[in-house]
């Protein structure tokens, strides 16, 4: 009845800054709860690994006084929030005096190639095998099949990409081992490098395919049984028209908006479990440095992969909010 | 909806060229070199001609002429190459490859010998050093390495303390030019191990670095800024006998400079090896795969069972020994800490109960399925560190292999705890606890700690072992807390000692203004004798033999008090590939230790010989 | 004085923010103004084509909606004003009984439960025997026996059974007023004669006030005393039932009555106007004037 | 009657209190073949576990206490031939991994389960509140999900780790359960806005039942399926999450569970020494588990939902 009023869109705006200052609060909470100080950690470890450095106390003294951490919180957090509003980043407190952004913009690229092919193909696939799979007309053995290929669904993206890499990579030698792209190549618009690109990201985006689909196509499943049973569907049954046609213009069509939020709010999920795969493939996107970051409580990285993290999943259910009611009218956001 | 669902595939088809645009942005100006050679084969070097290389030109050097080697660690920023940073490329390669050490300290003999400098020498009272420096030595753009760079160098770190060079400048007071070959170093103190600490590789790699001043110079005033990297002028430059040549996202690659200064002064004949590149993969598979399908030469540190798997699968996969337990000794012995102020384990009579308790030779059987040996110290056994050894075990005071476990439960007893129904000890309601911290990221403190629980258990001691964080693991052990909230055990690593006791022994020592020691928190009488002792320890040369007898008695100090409990030899299973590349150093040709991530992996480049 | 039961002022819904700049929204009732006695218990016919504002009119009463702007009395007080305590007492007091008699009953409950919260919440009694004889009483009255059909599922029972029990539940709740939202609509034409019946004896017998809301011009003409014709939210028409029926005036109620087709079935026909009428669809109006065309009938001018 | 076919199928008739006159037991819509192989199946798993820990010895899951890189029965490796003191085998600690299955099984499955009910009760709470009420209590419930759901999971496990080292049993559900309630309030609010306008709501307000009566009383029996199903899903979900983060190495060390014993096993590069009965073993029981969970989950749909059976 409504469409989309200027009313409802700055009440979703508003809801979305507010989703994103309070994430970033929490991310800076968060990160500063790890028992330790990050640097102190960082030197002692670097010691034990790599023998004693004689001046490491004033080292560390050095550092702190560097990245600002000798300051009171409140002092740190308000910065923080400055900073962050800029996307001003810092440098990182372990690869210092690397900055955060140059980090990330070399990481970015790989992590979202990967990320976006694989959730482009979970949502074509998954959404076509779960339709097929809660289609009433769907011959009973088909559906008996599909379960099966959730098997990977029920084991841990690490222990899938273990088995690809050994099968595949170990035994059968089809694809390398580790990598981005082959070292012989020259990056840039040529078929050898998109190639080797291919090559070596088949399996890491295999891995998180073959875990992450079953959800969705149990999620398209239950929508398209839902909706075959909408008044709508009954009445294009009614009217005589072909099941098949019903399926893709009347059930799937409706059934996709809700699973194109789902996926919005799984992204975060999504790139934050490539995580595993990507160090398991030494791939260099997000996923290596987002787990090292934590590992070595390098704030700055942290609090700049997770808003990179809480943007990308929060600007795309936001998004879909608000193209929701100009894509379907039957959705209304009126007072009534 | 359709032209919407269309619209969706645009946009993510979009992003995806997105992706490919920003990641072809990064590529570095190298590349083009090599743009004839982008073959369509993914084997590296398999497309090159089986005439061989021309000399100078190495990047396609054949596989028989390359070696691979492990990288262990992922980085970062691989295009910033200056070494002082802290999370720098030294580890793939810039200190195998490119930065040669002024000495090399060797673990067999405890001798330090000379690379770029010929020598190094102190006055009576150590605080005066005279470095002398090899004659004819050049940096790889053709200018001469002399002691202009040395003191070049050695300013800069004394301008730019801590960021870099801070134990250079806690003990240079200023540095002189004597000739072009020799440097005179005024120190603030006194110091006996100033060569060995600060300019040998000892551990990891010589952290000092000296830098080509006429490249560094316009960088001195804020060195960490400077990356160390231009391709087209052929930085970064140092005196190795190998060349950057490109790097990508996993690989880092070298090829020889046949115009090495070595040949010309007579110092080393050219390495064999025409291209030397250094690979991440992922995972211990993946490198286990590798070495099996000879895609790596050399491996950095595998698990046993990996090893086993590695060598069953392809014969020509070899170790340090031959037989168990295959690998070399750590520079990092492990030990059980534990805490001397805690409210139940102050009492040196339950450390004592525990050292009993702790079978070393099963830790060694479960932990390491037999691959590495059980300390005898708490130093590591390397030869250069025998004597004190066998001193120690001349003494009495070495640690004995098994368990005596009788012993060790009638000495809790002794201290007035009683077994309860469950089979632990109690005292005043209180049961006989000790929560053992490992460190997540290494598998081998886990697993000791499972053992060792597990023995603590069978004499009665509730023990377990709780995973924790590096980070957290370190923190849970410092001194922040009260005592009572403090950490009662943890398996702990101590390196520092490689050819002397002296480093290791000052861990528990402390400095000069504390009242108690390490982690451990080590305080009173035997401690202060132990001090004193350490204190005696700090004035004599490395490798003195005046001082065995004062470790002897440091060490009886420790035995009187267990304020820690020893308990192995940290292993380092170095898997080393014989297919293309055969006298890698091994127990029977010791001439350096096999980690290929430090720096002594130039003497393994310059013995490595062709397998055919 | 004869105190009204139910005195409603001027009432009018509009759907839709009002402040907006876009013209989105719908009248949906405007303007309806009735008085129900508080002595003499009637039944008032609401009727009109779908879409005309009965529902509204219905769910505003019962206070599931909000009037934009007019007023509910209840026995002289503002609806709007009352508290927790008199809330209850107005839902216990004014009841109704719907169209669709088989989803007004929670499946996953027996029939017995519509009873059972009722009495539950409105405190009738506490007592068991008390309980069960007023649900019997209640049952009894409708023709229907506990043991027959309280312990059965909703879906085990017919539509006529379910639409008497919830009269029986309205009833034993002792109301003044029953809102009847269309309660014959979907029950086999057999059973309408005996609902129709069960409401005029409660009527006279038990002096309960009925609003009857319904498209169907023959049942109203049966039972009810007064009709009011809705159009587009608008009050055309109103009176005596008989006189409204025999003699419609106004424009829209003359082709309303005279178009029905048959009084089976839902009506879903839209009655064709002047263009004039359809033009103002949705759209408020100033309160409309009415003439008595004749006693007790009166239509807005057109 | 079309309209009474569908309320006949609904199927609530066993949840029905008592007094209720029971519908013939012919077309029970419980009486779902998904739904009863996979209770079963998973009844078997769990009659096993814990009936094998009566008859195995416990202790066995202790290192040191079985020979090490001991094959299951009847095979050999690296000169060990499997016997059956050990019939599953034991990695390489010497553990043995029929005793770490007997005890790890339960304790997995037992955490996912406590951690779903832990997450649908709070969905249950938020999802009919934000559903019914509405309005600002809608939009903070609707924040927290969607700031809970925005922070990377990895990095408040490392964190929650580090703070609460060997978290128990419970610790581990409650972490857990961090992450299994926006999904039940997600999809609980959609339910209760659909049936908000129901009938039999209208009712119960006429009937003066206050709003949590409405919601509590008069909806959610009719969810109940719905329900059961979503705490199913829910559990595999956490079993999911919980083994992920155990493989990582992040989980509780103290008791052994799947998870620990695969984080063992990959550590150990199970994969390459050939010791498939290592990572195998638990493997398979995790996919039989998940498999389970699914068809159960499956059923329950079907049964909540008539549209959803096979006609």
């Amino acid at each position: 009845m409504n469409g989309l009023t200027w009313k409802y869109a700055l009440h979703r705006i508003g809801i979305y800054l507010l989703t994103i200052l309070i994430s970033i609060t929490l991310i800076f909470v968060i990160s500063r709860a790890v028992p330790g100080d990050p640097i102190e950690n960082m030197w002692r470890q670097l010691e034990m690994q790599k023998g004693q450095i004689e001046g490491v106390d004033l080292i560390i003294d050095h550092y702190k006084e560097l990245f600002g951490l000798n300051e009171p919180i409140g002092i740190q957090y308000l910065k923080y929030l400055w900073n962050t509003v800029r996307f001003e980043f810092g440098v990182s407190f372990v690869h210092y005096p690397t900055s955060v952004s140059s980090m990330i913009g070399h990481a970015l690229p790989w992590t979202l190639g990967l990320g976006l092919i694989t959730t482009l193909i979970i949502f074509i696939f998954g959404n076509g095998i779960g339709a097929v799979f809660g289609w009433e007309r769907t011959p009973k053995f088909i559906k008996t099949i599909i379960p099966s290929s959730l098997i990977f669904t029920s084991i841990p993206s690490v222990l899938a990409a273990l088995f690809l890499l050994s099968i595949f990579s170990k035994n059968l030698g089809w694809f390398p081992l580790a990598g981005a792209y082959n070292s012989n190549v020259t990056q840039g618009w040529n078929w050898p490098y998109i190639a080797s690109v291919i090559k070596y990201g088949f399996l890491p985006v295999l891995s998180i395919l073959l875990v992450n689909i079953g959800w969705t196509i149990l999620g398209m499943r239950a929508m398209v049984v839902t909706i075959g049973g909408a008044d709508y569907v009954r009445l294009a049954q009614a009217k005589g028209l072909k099941p098949f046609y019903i399926l893709k213009k009347y059930t799937v069509r409706n059934a996709l908006l809700p699973q194109l939020t789902s996926l919005a709010l799984s992204l975060g999920g999504l790139i934050s479990g490539q995580v595993l795969v990507e160090s398991i493939f030494s791939y260099p996107g997000m996923g290596m440095l987002i787990f090292r970051a934590i590992r070595e409580q390098d704030f700055n990285v942290i609090q700049a992969t997770s808003y990179m993290f809480i943007l990308i999943t929060a600007t795309s259910v936001l998004l879909i909010d608000l193209l929701y009611p100009l894509i379907d009218p039957r959705i209304t956001h009126g007072e009534d | 909806m359709q032209k919407q669902k269309r619209t969706i595939t645009c946009l993510i088809a979009l992003m995806m060229i997105f992706a490919i645009v920003l990641s072809s942005c990064n590529t570095s100006p190298t590349d083009e070199v090599v743009e004839e050679t982008s073959g369509t084969s993914d084997t590296v070097g398999e497309e090159t001609a089986d005439t061989g290389t021309q000399p100078g030109n190495y990047e396609n050097a054949t596989r028989e002429e390359t070696v691979y080697f492990d990288a262990y660690v992922a980085h970062v920023d691989h295009a910033n190459w200056n070494p002082f940073i802290t999370d720098n490329l030294r580890d793939v390669g810039l200190q195998q490859a490119l930065i040669e050490p002024l000495f090399m300290l060797n673990y067999d003999t405890g001798e330090i010998d000379p690379w770029l400098g010929l020598s190094m020498e102190a006055n009576d009272t150590f605080d005066v050093w005279t470095l002398n420096l090899r004659p004819g030595v050049k940096w790889s753009d053709g200018e001469d390495f002399n002691a202009d760079d040395v003191v070049f160098t050695v300013n800069m770190f004394l301008a730019n303390t801590p960021d870099l060079g801070a134990d250079v400048a806690l003990w240079t007071e200023s540095v002189e030019k004597i000739n072009d070959l020799t440097v005179q170093f005024n120190l603030t103190d006194s110091n006996p191990r100033y060569q060995l600490d600060i300019w040998s590789f000892k551990i990891w790699g010589d952290r000092n670095s000296i830098v080509p001043e006429h490249i560094w110079n316009e960088y001195a005033d804020n060195p960490m800024e400077f990356t160390n990297y231009d391709p087209e002028q052929g930085w970064p430059v140092f005196t190795g006998p190998y060349l950057l040549s490109k790097f990508t996202e996993n690989e880092y690659i070298y090829v020889r400079n046949d115009n090495w200064w070595g040949v010309e002064a007579g110092f080393q004949d050219l390495p064999a090896p025409k291209r030397l590149i250094w690979i991440q993969y992922g995972t211990e598979e993946s490198k286990a795969a590798a070495m099996i399908a000879n895609d790596l030469d050399a491996m950095a540190n595998t698990s046993l069972g990996a090893f086993e798997a590695m060598t069953a699968a392809n014969s020509n996969i070899i170790g340090w020994e031959s037989e168990l337990p295959y690998g070399t000794i750590d520079p990092c012995p492990r030990y059980l800490s534990i805490n001397n102020e805690h409210p139940i384990w102050s009492d040196s009579t339950l450390r004592q109960a525990v050292n009993l308790a702790v079978d070393r030779e099963q830790i060694v059987t479960i932990a390491y399925e037999g691959g590495t040996s059980a300390s005898i110290s708490i130093f590591p056994q390397y030869g250069s560190m025998e004597q004190y050894n066998s001193a120690l075990e001349d003494a009495g005071l070495a640690a004995s292999k098994t368990a005596d476990t009788e012993a060790a439960k009638a000495l809790i007893e002794s201290s007035g705890w009683v077994l309860n129904a469950d089979g632990y000890y109690e005292k005043d309601g209180q049961v006989l606890t000790m929560s053992i911290l490992t460190i997540e990221e290494s598998m081998e403190t886990r697993r000791i700690g499972d053992v060792v629980a597990e023995q603590l258990r069978n004499i009665g001691i509730d023990a377990e072992s709780q995973v924790l964080s590096f980070g957290a693991w370190l923190t849970a052990q410092s001194e922040d807390g009260t005592p009572e909230d403090d950490y009662e055990g943890a398996v702990s690593f101590v390196c520092g000692g490689v050819n002397e006791p002296y480093v290791t022994l000052n861990t528990f020592g402390g400095g000069e203004d504390v009242t108690k020691g390490g982690m451990e928190r080590w305080s009173g009488e035997s401690w202060e004798a132990f001090r004193a002792s350490v204190a005696q320890l700090k004035n004599l040369a490395p490798g003195d033999a005046a001082g065995v007898p004062v470790v002897v008695e440091a060490y009886e100090n420790i035995i009187e008090d267990m304020p820690f409990v020893t308990l192995t030899q940290a292993s380092m299973l170095t898997p080393l590939n014989t297919t293309y590349w055969t006298n890698w150093p091994t127990s029977e040709n010791p001439y350096t230790i096999p980690s290929t991530w430090v720096q002594s992996t130039h003497l393994i480049i310059h013995n490595l010989q062709p397998a055919n | 004085m004869d105190q009204s039961l139910l005195e409603v002022n001027d009432l009018t819904k509009i759907f839709g923010e009002a402040s907006q700049k876009q013209k989105k929204q719908v009248v949906a009732l405007q303007h309806f103004n009735a008085v129900i006695s508080g002595t003499t218990p009637k039944i008032i016919t609401i009727a009109g084509e779908s879409g005309s504002g009965k529902s509204t009119l219905a769910n505003l009463i019962l206070g599931f909606i909000k009037p934009s702007f007019g007023t509910i009395m209840y026995k002289g007080q503002d609806v709007s004003s009352f508290d927790k305590g008199e809330m209850l007492t107005y839902r216990r007091e004014v009841q109704a009984v719907f169209q669709d008699p088989y989803s007004i009953y929670n499946p996953y409950y027996c029939v017995e439960h519509i009873f059972d919260i009722a009495m539950h919440n409105f405190k009738l009694t506490d007592d068991k025997q008390k309980k069960r004889d007023l649900i019997e009483d209640a049952l009894n009255l409708v023709g229907l026996k506990g043991e027959n059909v309280l312990r059965n599922y909703p879906h085990q029972l017919s539509g006529g059974q379910l639409q008497r029990v919830m009269i029986a539940r309205a009833y034993m709740l002792k109301p003044n007023l029953i809102i009847a939202d269309e309660p014959v609509s979907m029950i086999d034409v057999s059973l309408r004669a005996m609902i129709l019946e069960i409401m005029m004896k409660l009527k006279d017998e038990y002096g309960i006030s009925f609003i009857y809301i319904t498209h169907d011009f023959s049942t109203a003409y049966q039972i009810s005393d007064e009709i009011y014709l809705l159009y587009h939210g608008m009050t055309v028409e109103k009176g005596n039932t008989v006189k409204v029926i025999n003699n419609p005036h106004h424009l829209y109620t003359k082709d309303l009555i005279a178009s029905i087709p048959t009084i089976d079935e839902k009506w879903e026909g839209h009655i064709e106007v002047t263009e004039d009428l359809e033009s103002d669809r949705g759209q408020l109006k100033p309160t409309p004037t009415f003439m008595e065309v004749e006693p007790k009938h009166w239509a807005v001018l057109s | 009657m079309k309209k009474t076919d569908f309320v006949e199928n609904t199927g609530v008739e066993v949840l029905a209190e008592d007094g209720c006159k029971k519908r013939p037991p012919k077309d029970n819509p419980w009486k779902n073949s998904r739904l009863i192989i996979g209770t079963i199946i998973l009844g078997i798993l769990i009659i096993i576990a814990f009936v094998g820990q009566l008859f195995w010895d416990k202790t066995l899951v202790n290192v040191g206490s079985s020979p090490l890189n001991l094959p299951p029965v009847g095979n050999e490796y690296r000169d060990q031939i499997g016997n059956w003191a050990h019939p599953l085998g034991t990695d390489n600690s010497g553990r043995d991994i029929l005793a770490l299955v007997l005890v790890g099984l339960p304790h997995s499955l037992g955490i996912g389960f406590v951690s779903a009910t832990i997450g649908l009760t709070i969905g249950i709470i938020f999802g009919f509140s934000a559903g019914y009420l509405g309005g600002r209590v809608d939009d903070v419930i609707r924040l927290l999900s969607d700031t809970t759901m925005n922070i990377p999971a990895l990095l408040i496990l490392i964190i929650i780790q580090s703070l609460i080292p060997n978290a128990g049993f419970f610790a581990m559900a409650l972490l857990l359960a961090v992450f299994a309630w926006q999904s039940p309030t997600r999809v609980l609010r959609a339910q209760v806005l659909s049936m908000k306008h129901a009938d039999y709501v209208k009712l119960a307000q006429l009937s003066g039942s206050p709003d949590q009566e409405i919601m509590f009383k008069e909806m959610m029996p009719n969810l109940m399926p719905f329900l059961i199903s979503q705490l199913t899903a829910g559990t595999s979900y956490s079993v999911l999450i919980l083994v992920g983060v155990e493989v990582l190495g992040l989980g509780s060390q103290k008791i052994p569970s799947l998870g620990i014993t695969l984080n063992n096993a990959i550590n150990a590069s199970a994969i390459l020494r050939g010791m498939w009965w290592w990572w195998g073993i638990p493997t398979i029981i995790l996919i039989v588990v998940f498999m389970c969970l699914l068809l159960i989950t499956v059923g329950l749909d079907e049964v909540s939902n008539p549209r959803l059976r096979d006609h």
